[in-house]
């Protein structure tokens, strides 16, 4: 994996990402979260740490949201104010994906 | 360009991205448009991500420099444009990479490789706002 | 551009797009570009159909001339570029104007139009080969 | 419609498009076509008279092979030189649309 990207469980549910996800990080990350599609129902993952996404990262999100076929929601939680912008101009939101961002 | 325009090679490797977001953002930090970095980053990164994919290039060049009171960035490879279009109808990917750094700049310029003149230019103009 | 400029207006309005190609041609022909009439014809054509679709724009403006031994078009409308990227995975769209209208020429540029300076020019430089 | 587009019907099967297929004349030609579909099996059009298709077009003759779902095969007969150039570069036959230039 990239040095700087990496995946931490967190202490109650879900995931948290941490560092830059871009075309060096996709297959790892890809690959780490494809199990959190395993159990049933919605995935949060905590983007709180996550510095940079490139147009890897957006089509790494849709294709999480399009893998769950409507069984459960996909949200990001507490983006950094540059990937809030970048996930908004994606259109990600538009599409179903929660996007939560601090103090909502 | 200007006197000050500086530029780096970069194998065309993924593990180079990091690499060439640090250095732009130390660039524009340089010439004062550390308001643009991420901006720039994601640029440039999109940029080099789409040569060293698609163009079979060994390495990428990024210049960076003031053209009056903008700064602007070169991304060049060796390689040839493909021209083949993809069908997003059928291979359902989301081909956002030149929509986005194109989203991310003022000016966005695409000089395709061709095989009399090879080597994809990709140019970014970024202007205080 | 040179002297020998010509600029011509028309309404964003899908109908005026048979027009606009046979400008382009004619163009094209008195600047001794015609063996790349078509190309030119469906670059713009492209340019001129985001403006219709997308820039709410009232007039396009598309201006025709020779810099060095290069064609240039500049195709121009008043309105605002939508950042907001589509989403091909889910929309099942091609999206495919940008991308064709880049492959027919070795120089695009585009510059947004934005709220502080409206107007989206597209830009193509034609070379003979 | 368009006055540069119309479709007409052929002799023996199938129909010809002549004239300019642009974002202009889309709408009509995707209402016409549409009505091919009706009868299951392959589609062929003859476009040896289309002078001009620009992105609309190429949008057309891929919802048309993506409605047929496989029940038949979408079929662009006797392109011009440039038309070929374009659906080429577009990637039509790639997907499964046949085209089938003169001489072949
Ligand atoms: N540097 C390059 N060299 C060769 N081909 C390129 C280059 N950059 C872009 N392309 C072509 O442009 C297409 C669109 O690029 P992009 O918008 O980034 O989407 P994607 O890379 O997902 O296809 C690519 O599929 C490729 O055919
Ligand atoms: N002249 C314009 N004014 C405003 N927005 C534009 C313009 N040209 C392009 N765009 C934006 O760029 C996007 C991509 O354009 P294009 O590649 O032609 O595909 P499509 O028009 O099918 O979406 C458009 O969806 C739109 O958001």
């Amino acid at each position: 994996m990239s040095e700087g990207f990496r995946i931490e469980p967190l202490d109650g549910d879900g995931v948290r990402l941490i560092g830059e996800l871009d075309l060096a990080s996709y297959d790892e990350a890809a690959h780490q979260l494809s199990r959190l599609l395993e159990s049933d129902g919605d995935v949060t993952l905590d983007i709180s740490e996550l510095s940079f996404v490139d147009s890897s990262g957006i089509r790494l999100f849709i294709r999480l949201h399009l893998a769950l076929e409507g069984r459960g929601t996909l949200t990001l939680r507490s983006p950094t104010p540059q990937v809030a912008r970048i996930l908004r101009m994606s259109g990600v939101a538009d599409v179903g994906i929660g996007v939560e961002e601090s103090g909502q | 360009m200007s006197d000050s325009t500086t530029t780096r090679t970069f194998a065309a490797d993924r593990a180079v991205l990091a690499d060439v977001r640090r250095f732009v953002a130390a660039e524009a930090e340089r010439l004062s448009f550390s308001d643009h970095a991420h901006d720039l980053q994601l640029a440039v990164n999109e940029a080099c991500a789409n040569a060293i994919l698609h163009s079979q290039t060994r390495e990428i060049r990024v210049s960076i420099g003031l053209v009056g009171a903008c700064l602007q960035i070169a991304v060049e490879d060796d390689g040839i444009y493909r021209d083949k279009l993809p069908v997003p109808e059928v291979d359902r990917e989301g081909h956002r990479g030149i929509p986005l750094m194109a989203a991310m700049v003022d000016k966005f310029t695409l000089r395709r490789g061709t095989e009399e003149r090879r080597g994809t230019l990709v140019q970014f103009v970024k202007c205080k706002s």
